[in-house]
């Protein structure tokens, strides 16, 4: 019973914060709402018993790639309140298009999908499994940790030649 | 080189040097070279014809080359000499050679004469390829280089449009006439296998029996060159452009226009006979044709006030005599007028000629009158001309001219009304010679000033040729002297047993052709000869009075009371201008409307339409691609969900 | 439905304790450090402000600054982000009071007949957590300096940002070796697997203390890593712009951490709660209660934790500043290849 | 209990916030923390659908996921920051210049 | 020596022109260039002499044949052998080509060296094209006929001739893909029948068609292609248009020897081929070929500009050999008509490419090709009046000349097969006569309006040198036909009288077809 109160608790803040990320104009704000978000977001994973994902997600997320973010917010201090360019009337079609498309084909595919509950599943899942996942993530998976690892260096190298200056980048 | 390579090549030798080669400057020079070779081939052809009527009885075939082989129709350069093309051969070669002679001193006033002697010359080889043709395509070859020539002639002074057209006029109606030429030639080839006159005549002449098909192709055949020879000889519906050819220089118009060209479609059809005997119908079709074409002519000739024109419809209506001559199967009348025609018809060209070279070019009868005292010797040539042209007892045009009358009349069912047509335009002939003659030589002069003053005799090179015509003219008559005359005065008609070989009947038409042996009294042929006389005698006085003071006098009178009608003869019954409207106007919109519309707009549209088209629909396919990446990320969205919709149903 | 709500008590009990810990310590670390730095250079620290007539060698100067802190005026920048502003300082303290929560603090000590864990929470994924919060401590300092919207703070923000962002990685590599060894996440396991002196962390894998003990000074900006507000170049970085409870907020939020982090180190290398030498088990059997056992084992824990504090002001009164790029190159270039080769090592040990 | 189209709602807002605010939003900053927020939505859907069928292979693509959003995120900024020093702005309208 | 020239005859014969455009690409100075080319056509020509000495008439199959295997695996062959059929046109192209090598000596652009060099190629294009007797070898050579045309119109032309150019090329190449497709299927239909894969014609002409649809959408195709290349009536817009914006150089040529493509295409490949579709299309064709001649000479009348108006007149001479070729007599081609076609084929290359000099040369002087602004040049220009007039001759068909022999037995030959088709026809020639005088008259005849025209040179030297022989040959193919038609008599007569199952027998060479090869293996 406790969980679902938390469930729609948590669930209601999300779909607020995500709102709010999407439209308000500061950057720094929306920054900050993102990471109550994730921290949310978190906590849904907790509930699904699903710990580790959700602490991986509060340190990577919220403490590596927002900080990021908010890294870059400050140093460009890109003018704030950015007006919105375009005609308001296209804009405003394109958004319900896409909006009543979204709602319209998530429905098409509930219907499609049976219909599961909590109940019927095996609820071992809810301990810590962070041992399983350790041992799934290095047997079965191996190869895509690789590629993934191979995929960050990647990232490394590129986010560094691409965001130096103009200067050092003669050198190179 | 047997004499007929002589008589071909002297003239085509001729137009080549003068007109290729030498183009020299000096007149003289040219005129020599051309007149040399005319003579040339009068001699080579007096040879071969004496070398061919003697030893060969009359017929002999040159086969001298191959021109086209092609499956199983084969067509030799070959060669026919018989009576008839030999007597053809005589008379283009020798007239053609005395209007050489005459030729020089008219054109003295050009500049550089060789253009037109290598025309003359080789005209006079392509009226010789016409007239000795061995089969229907070295004919056609003749006939339309004929054509060619006097094209060329006629257009000769082409810098005035008015020539230019004439010759093209005269080119494209002899065209119409060459198409019809053409049929009858598929049609032989088609019917008989085979386009040489010998060998049709062998078949024709010995074959009894004829299927009704080849009775229709030989009929047909027929008609087709009847059309060929109207086109030719410029009968009744393609005789326009004889009239307007008169303004090339006047020997041309005396050789081909009078003497030579247009005798073409008489001799094709004497060629011809035997198809023509077998087509009984349309003999008579020829013959009322011919009647019809000499009385309209002669009725447009009373009114026309240039002396060349009055001429030219004179030719158009003796030649109506010829064709309705052989009409009615009397071939060997049609080819004695044809002689007779050729002499006197050159010499009034000449001497109108020479009336128009002493009067500076000017040809308008009204501006002459009273020439009698300035050209004492032209006057006096041309009047016997007039004399043997009307057909006063004695001079050759009476022989001839009474002779086709005399076949004319024994025709069985229309003989009489050709006879009676033929009478009346006898009469209108001589009226229209005699005020001819009135209106230039008579009466006092009335030219202006200017001409006046430089009126002198034509020189002896013009005046010499007209002299030996008006000798042939008067005396060439007693050639073929008709049977009744003949045997009170003692001269065999030499003429018709001439072209005996030439006309045979074939078997086949034996019985509709009997009238033409059968025998008639002299009375009957002294009654019709007394009365046509007559009416000549009655004309030319008529003629000469109402014309003796210039154009006033009762002619005025005359041509008040009639002036609706005269106004009408005028205008040539407006045969031109119906022309004109029925076939050319309307072919000039239709070929505008074809290129304009049809091509331009109808096709090139619909090509360059289709480009257009794939031009449009590929810029609707593009849309506003603005490049904003948001765009981009909408349409891609919107296709996912399109997607979407599609592979969850 | 009893079981719940004693629990629920407990919890709330064990907040209140912590708390209180929590509060009471920065005042009291103001002054040993105060004192202590005095003393290093030979001079007297605070010792004048007295009750009546008793000095309690300058014992009140930090009751009296926390009052004094209390009350002065707040100053607002004027085209500061006023909302940021006000929560920069919150948002620091919250993650460095929410580390405390899951450290183990002592072994289980029974009430009513109720095992209760001297502990708040007791997470299956330990210390992750801890690191996870920590890192959050960072949005604070952000937020600070670029709330406060003037250069030096801004600067001042992103070198701290900077530098506790980069000394997270070695401190988290450092502690992998730890978990290798004891097999488990979690805090409470692993002092009770520390229960044989020489099975201490710091004797099993000493590298990763090491690396430990230098990003604990990195992460809570001390001693020779506290770049960001160092007066000499950006007077006092991003704090400068905040007023009385403000700046109060940042101090109380910065040595809440020194001490979260004193403690997990004593947790993961000195063994918590375990007496040296002593496991806990024989512990309980000398004194014959588990309560009285686990209260031993909570002061030992604290008295590590307390050599740990004295660390802090010991190193920063005895090591100068280092200049920032071979700060970054320390951590980047030094620690980490060296953790990750720890980390090689230990596995490679255990392996065989 | 919570059925599991509850938490497939909860990613579906989510998602279309992130995808809106991709779509709409006038700033490059704004659209990578969108595309961040659609990834999460993706990552809720994942454990949600592990913990529901009880298979793990979830929350290990999660964890792609993430290292994936990492990558991103460090790109995308080093190339707003390379855009905003090119163009003096990260405002997608003014990015039309497609030449070179 | 001899011997191997006389058994490499035709492969020297095609690439000989090319060879000789390498070498010239070598040289950068232009009268070098200029001569060069020259020698290399004349040589060209010498060769096409030989072949014209040695070509032995009596013999109805191909001579001097050439078989390699080229694309073995798809039985592409290098396959090339010469006929009565392909002889002429061989001939009529080695002869225009030194012609218009020579016509380019008094330019002095700097640009005609790239010319010469197109029209050196075009030389190979045509005479492989001519030559060719495997189906994808002329495919291949058909196709490199029109680049250099493309060029040539594009650099070289008058004013809007981007316009021509290409709807020129997109017009052929778009029939031409419908015969490549048709071209396959038939190479397909081979394999069903025979079971090997073969595109020499000799085995092609042996395919024999189930139901007669499938024959008659493939010849369709074929027809459609070599249509638009004659240009038959619905296809000809581009004509004009490709004429009156291509330099002189290069109307003569695609006047002379491309429009012949058209109908070779239809005697070489589209009658034997497809021999009952033929004779069900043929009166369709026959009645669009009658049409073009009537409409192109009408049309042509009132053109202002002279070189459309040959153009037109082209379109209404090709209707003639259109006819002459599809005139079909109980289930066999008419002879004469055949024979008159090909004839008339080759007296419309030289009469229409000297009336293209002779406009070339007036618009050389006066760069304006309109009526209105010629009048009364006979006067001081008398040898090109009298190289004008014979040219007109020879394309009016005044007997005497080229014209009249190919254009009676066309006329004769189909008034036998269909009599209405050849009386509409005689019409043409009357219509021909009447507008090629009116373009006489309007150029030669008439008083001198414009003054420009008073002081106009009469033909130069060079001038001269390549017009004559163009009217000398229109007078020689009248006056003795006999010495082309004997070279075509017998494979004519072989192509009309056998055309179902087309055998064209190669003497001398044991040309093994693919097909035996398939008994021999077993």
């Amino acid at each position: 019973m406790g969980e679902a109160i938390s469930f729609y608790f948590l669930a209601s803040i999300l779909t607020v914060l995500s709102i709010a990320v999407v439209t308000v104009q500061k950057p720094v704000v929306a920054v900050a709402l993102l990471v109550f978000n994730l921290f949310f977001l978190a906590g849904v994973y907790a509930l699904l018993g699903a710990h580790f994902i959700a602490v991986i997600q509060v340190i990577i997320y919220a403490g590596a790639i927002l900080v990021l973010f908010m890294f870059v917010i400050m140093i460009l201090n890109p003018d704030m309140d950015l007006k919105e360019t375009g005609d308001k009337g296209k804009k405003f079609i394109l958004f319900s298009a896409v909006s009543v498309g979204f709602l319209f084909f998530s429905f098409k595919m509930f219907e499609q999908m049976a219909p599961l509950t909590k109940e019927d599943i095996v609820s071992e899942i809810l301990e810590d499994n962070t041992y399983e996942i350790g041992l799934q993530l290095f047997e079965d998976y191996i190869w895509p940790f690789e590629l993934a690892s191979l995929l960050i260096l990647l990232g490394i190298v590129s986010a560094i030649l691409i965001s130096r200056k103009p200067s050092q980048n003669k050198s190179v | 080189m047997n004499w007929l390579e002589m008589t071909l090549c002297f003239p085509l030798l001729g137009a080549i040097l003068n007109g290729l080669i030498l183009r020299s400057e000096s007149k003289t020079l040219a005129q020599i070279v051309s007149v040399t070779a005319c003579f040339l081939a009068f001699f080579s052809a007096l040879f071969l014809s004496y070398d061919v009527l003697t030893h060969h009885e009359g017929l002999k075939v040159y086969h001298l080359a191959s021109w086209i082989e092609a499956g199983s129709l084969s067509v030799p350069f070959s060669f026919l000499i018989d009576p008839l093309s030999s007597l053809m051969l005589l008379i283009i070669t020798g007239i053609g050679s005395l209007i050489h002679i005459y030729a020089g001193g008219y054109m003295s006033h050009e500049k550089t004469t060789y253009r037109f002697f290598a025309y003359l010359n080789l005209f006079v080889f392509m009226m010789l390829l016409l007239v000795t043709g061995e089969n229907f395509l070295i004919m056609f070859i003749g006939w339309e280089g004929v054509g060619l020539c006097s094209y060329l002639l006629i257009s000769y002074w082409f810098e005035e449009d008015k020539n230019a057209k004439a010759g093209m006029k005269a080119f494209l109606v002899n065209r119409i006439g060459d198409i019809g030429f053409l049929f009858a030639v598929f049609l032989t080839f088609k019917q008989f296998g085979t386009l040489s006159f010998l060998d049709l005549k062998n078949i024709l002449l010995n074959s009894h029996t004829l299927t009704q098909e080849m009775q229709n192709s030989i009929a047909l055949i027929c008609l087709l060159m009847l059309v060929a020879a109207c086109g030719k000889s410029a009968q009744l519906p393609l005789y326009v452009w004889l009239p307007d050819a008169m303004a090339g220089p006047t020997p041309v118009s005396a050789l081909i226009h009078a003497a030579t060209m247009v005798t073409a479609g008489v001799y094709m059809m004497t060629r011809l006979s035997f198809f023509y005997f077998l087509a009984p119908q349309i003999m008579t079709v020829v013959a009322v044709l011919g009647c019809l074409t000499a009385f309209f002519a002669a009725t447009i000739a009373l009114v026309q006030n240039d002396i060349k024109k009055v001429l030219a419809y004179s030719t158009v209506s003796q030649l109506g005599y010829m064709v309705m001559g052989c009409g009615v199967g009397g071939f060997g009348a049609g080819v004695f007028h044809l002689l007779t025609h050729a002499c006197f018809k050159a010499l009034l060209f000449l001497g109108a000629g020479s009336v128009i070279f002493a009067m500076h070019h000017k040809q308008d009868m009204m501006e002459m009158g009273g020439l009698k005292k300035y050209l004492p010797k032209t006057h006096a040539v041309f009047l016997l001309g007039v004399l043997a042209i009307i057909g006063v007892p004695g001079f050759s045009g009476f022989f001839s001219k009474d002779e086709i009358l005399w076949k004319a009349f024994n025709y069985p069912v229309i003989g009489p009304y050709l006879w009676a047509f033929g009478t009346l335009t006898a009469g209108c002939t001589a009226f229209y010679m005699l005020r001819l003659y009135t209106l230039t030589f008579c009466g006092e002069n009335r030219s202006d000033h200017h001409t006046k003053k430089h009126i002198e005799e034509t020189p002896v090179i013009m005046w010499g040729p007209l002299a030996v015509l008006a000798f042939l003219s008067v005396f060439i008559g007693f050639v073929g002297v008709p049977a009744v005359i003949g045997d009170l005065v003692g001269i065999p008609n030499f003429f018709e047993h001439y072209l005996e070989p030439v006309i045979k009947m074939p078997h086949a038409a034996e019985e509709n052709w009997h009238f033409l042996r059968d025998h008639h009294s002299h009375a009957l042929e002294w009654t019709l000869m007394g009365t046509s006389t007559s009416f000549v005698l009655l004309g030319a006085l008529l003629g000469f009075n109402f014309y003796k003071r210039g154009p006033k006098g009762i002619s005025l009178i005359l041509k008040k009371k009639f002036s609706r009608t005269h106004k009408f003869l005028t205008n040539k019954y407006y045969v031109d201008e119906f022309y004109e409207n029925i076939f050319v106007t309307p072919l000039q919109e239709m070929s505008q409307f074809l290129w304009k519309i049809f091509d331009l707009i109808f096709i090139n549209g619909f090509i360059n339409g289709v480009g257009r088209g794939l031009m449009i629909s590929s810029a609707l396919s593009s849309w506003k691609n603005s490049g904003g990446l948001q765009t981009y990320a909408v349409f891609f969205v919107l296709g996912c969900l399109v997607f979407l919709g599609f592979f969850l149903k | 439905m009893d079981l719940f709500y004693f629990e629920l008590m407990a919890a709330v009990v064990k907040m209140c304790v912590i708390l209180a810990m929590a509060l009471q310590l920065p005042p009291i670390m103001v002054w040993i450090e105060r004192r202590a730095g005095a003393f290093m250079q030979r001079r007297k620290g605070p010792n004048r402000v007295g009750l009546f007539k008793w000095r309690l060698w300058g014992l009140l100067q930090s009751l009296v600054d926390t009052i004094k802190l209390i009350f002065k005026e707040e100053s607002v920048p004027e085209d500061a982000d006023k909302v940021f502003f006000h929560l920069a300082p919150v948002l620091s303290l919250i993650p460095a009071l929410l580390a405390l929560s899951a450290l183990s603090f002592g072994n289980y000590i029974i009430l009513f007949d109720h095992e209760i864990p001297l502990q708040l929470i007791n997470l299956n994924v330990g210390f992750l957590f801890i690191l996870g919060i920590s890192g959050m401590g960072i949005y604070g300092i952000v937020l600070a300096g670029w709330a406060s919207s003037n250069k030096f703070s801004l600067l001042g923000s992103l070198r701290a940002s900077a530098q506790m962002v980069s000394y997270e990685i070695p401190m988290g590599l450092s502690l992998i070796p730890i978990v290798l060894i004891y097999n488990s996440l979690e805090l409470g396991s692993i002092v009770e697997a520390q229960a044989n002196t020489w099975q201490w962390g710091i004797f099993l894998a000493p590298i990763s203390f090491f690396i430990f003990l230098i990003t604990m000074f990195a992460e809570t900006n001390r001693a020779p890593f506290d770049l960001a507000e160092s007066e000499s170049e950006l007077i006092a970085g991003f704090h400068t712009e905040f007023g009385s409870s403000k700046f109060a907020l940042f101090y109380l939020a910065e040595y809440v951490n020194m001490f979260t982090l004193a403690t997990l180190c004593s947790i993961l290398f000195f063994g918590g709660w375990q007496v040296p030498f002593i496991p806990h088990l024989k512990l309980i059997e000398l004194l014959g209660s588990h309560n009285l056992a686990s209260f031993i084992g909570f002061v030992t824990l604290l008295l590590k934790s307390a050599f740990f504090m004295w660390l802090y002001v010991w190193v920063r009164w005895t090591l100068p500043r280092f200049r920032y790029d071979q700060l970054m190159k320390l951590g980047w270039k030094f620690l980490i290849p060296l953790s990750l080769g720890n980390v090689f090592v230990t596995s490679l040990i255990l392996m065989m | 209990m919570v059925p599991i189209e509850h938490y497939f709602i909860l990613a579906l807002i989510m998602f279309t916030c992130g995808t809106l605010g991709v779509l709409f939003r006038r700033n490059l900053l704004f659209m990578l923390m969108s595309i961040e927020l659609m990834l999460n939505a993706v990552n809720l859907v994942f454990v949600t659908a592990s913990s529901f069928l009880g298979d793990l292979d979830g929350q290990i693509m999660v964890f792609f996921v993430i290292t994936l959003a990492a990558c991103e995120a460090g790109i995308g900024l080093a190339m707003v920051i390379a855009i905003y020093r090119r163009y003096g702005t990260i405002n997608p309208d003014f990015l039309k210049v497609l030449r070179g | 020596m001899f011997q191997l020239i006389h058994q490499y005859i035709l492969s020297l014969l095609i690439f000989s022109p090319l060879v000789f455009c390498g070498l010239s690409l070598a040289l950068k100075d232009l009268k070098a260039i200029r001569v060069l080319a020259v020698l290399g056509s004349f040589v060209t020509f010498l060769f096409s002499c030989h072949l014209w000495y040695y070509f032995d008439e009596s013999l109805t199959g191909i001579q001097f044949v050439q078989h390699y295997q080229w694309i073995s695996s798809f039985g592409i062959s290098y396959f090339v052998g010469v006929d009565g059929i392909n002889l002429l046109l061989v001939m009529l192209t080695t002869f225009l080509t030194p012609l218009v090598l020579i016509s380019l000596f008094e330019k002095k652009e700097e640009s005609t060296k790239n010319l010469i060099r197109l029209l050196l190629s075009l030389e190979c294009g045509m005479l492989g094209a001519l030559l060719a007797l495997d189906l994808v070898f002329f495919y291949v050579f058909w196709e490199a006929m029109l680049i250099p045309m493309y060029f040539m119109i594009g650099l070289w032309g008058g004013k809007n001739r981007i316009y021509a150019t290409t709807k020129f090329i997109i017009y052929t190449v778009f029939g031409s893909l419908f015969m490549l497709v048709a071209a396959l299927l038939l190479y397909l239909q081979h394999y069903e029948q025979f079971g090997v894969y073969s595109s020499s014609l000799l085995d092609l002409y042996r395919v024999n068609f189930q139901n007669i649809n499938t024959e008659l959408l493939l010849f369709s195709a074929f027809a459609l292609a070599f249509a638009i290349k004659v240009p038959i009536w619905p296809f000809h817009t581009w004509l004009p248009h490709a004429h009156t914006e291509a330099p002189t150089v290069g109307s003569v040529i695609l006047a002379g020897v491309l429009l012949k493509m058209g109908t070779y295409g239809f005697v070489r490949f589209a009658i034997p081929l497809f021999p009952n579709a033929v004779e069900l299309a043929a009166p369709f064709i026959l009645g669009l070929g009658v049409f073009g001649i009537i409409y192109g000479a009408l049309v042509a009348w009132v053109q202002p500009d002279a070189k459309k108006m040959i153009a037109y007149s082209s379109v209404s001479h090709l209707g003639y050999v259109v006819i002459g070729c599809l005139s079909f007599q109980n289930s066999s081609l008419n002879e004469e008509a055949l024979l008159g076609a090909q004839y008339l084929m080759i007296n419309h290359g030289i009469s229409t490419g000297a009336l293209f000099f002779l406009i070339g040369v007036i618009y050389e002087r006066r760069h304006t090709r309109l009526f209105s602004e010629f009048g009364g040049l006979a006067k001081n220009m008398p040898w090109f009046a009298v190289m004008l007039i014979v040219a007109t001759l020879g394309s009016v068909g005044l007997p005497g000349t080229g014209g009249f022999v190919g254009e009676f037995l066309v006329l004769l030959g189909s008034f036998q097969a269909k009599p209405i088709i050849a009386i509409v026809a005689a019409l043409g020639v009357l219509l021909g006569a009447l507008y090629m005088l009116t373009f006489c008259k309007s150029i030669l005849f008439g008083p001198i309006t414009k003054e420009e025209n008073r002081s106009l040179k009469d033909l130069s030297f060079v001038e001269f040198l390549y017009i004559t022989p163009l009217s000398l040959l229109v007078v020689f193919m009248g006056v003795c036909p006999e010495f082309f038609l004997k070279k075509m008599r017998t494979s004519v007569h072989h192509l009309s009288k056998t055309y179902h199952h087309y055998e064209l027998l190669v003497p001398d060479q044991p040309f093994v077809s693919a097909v035996n090869k398939i008994e021999k293996r077993g």
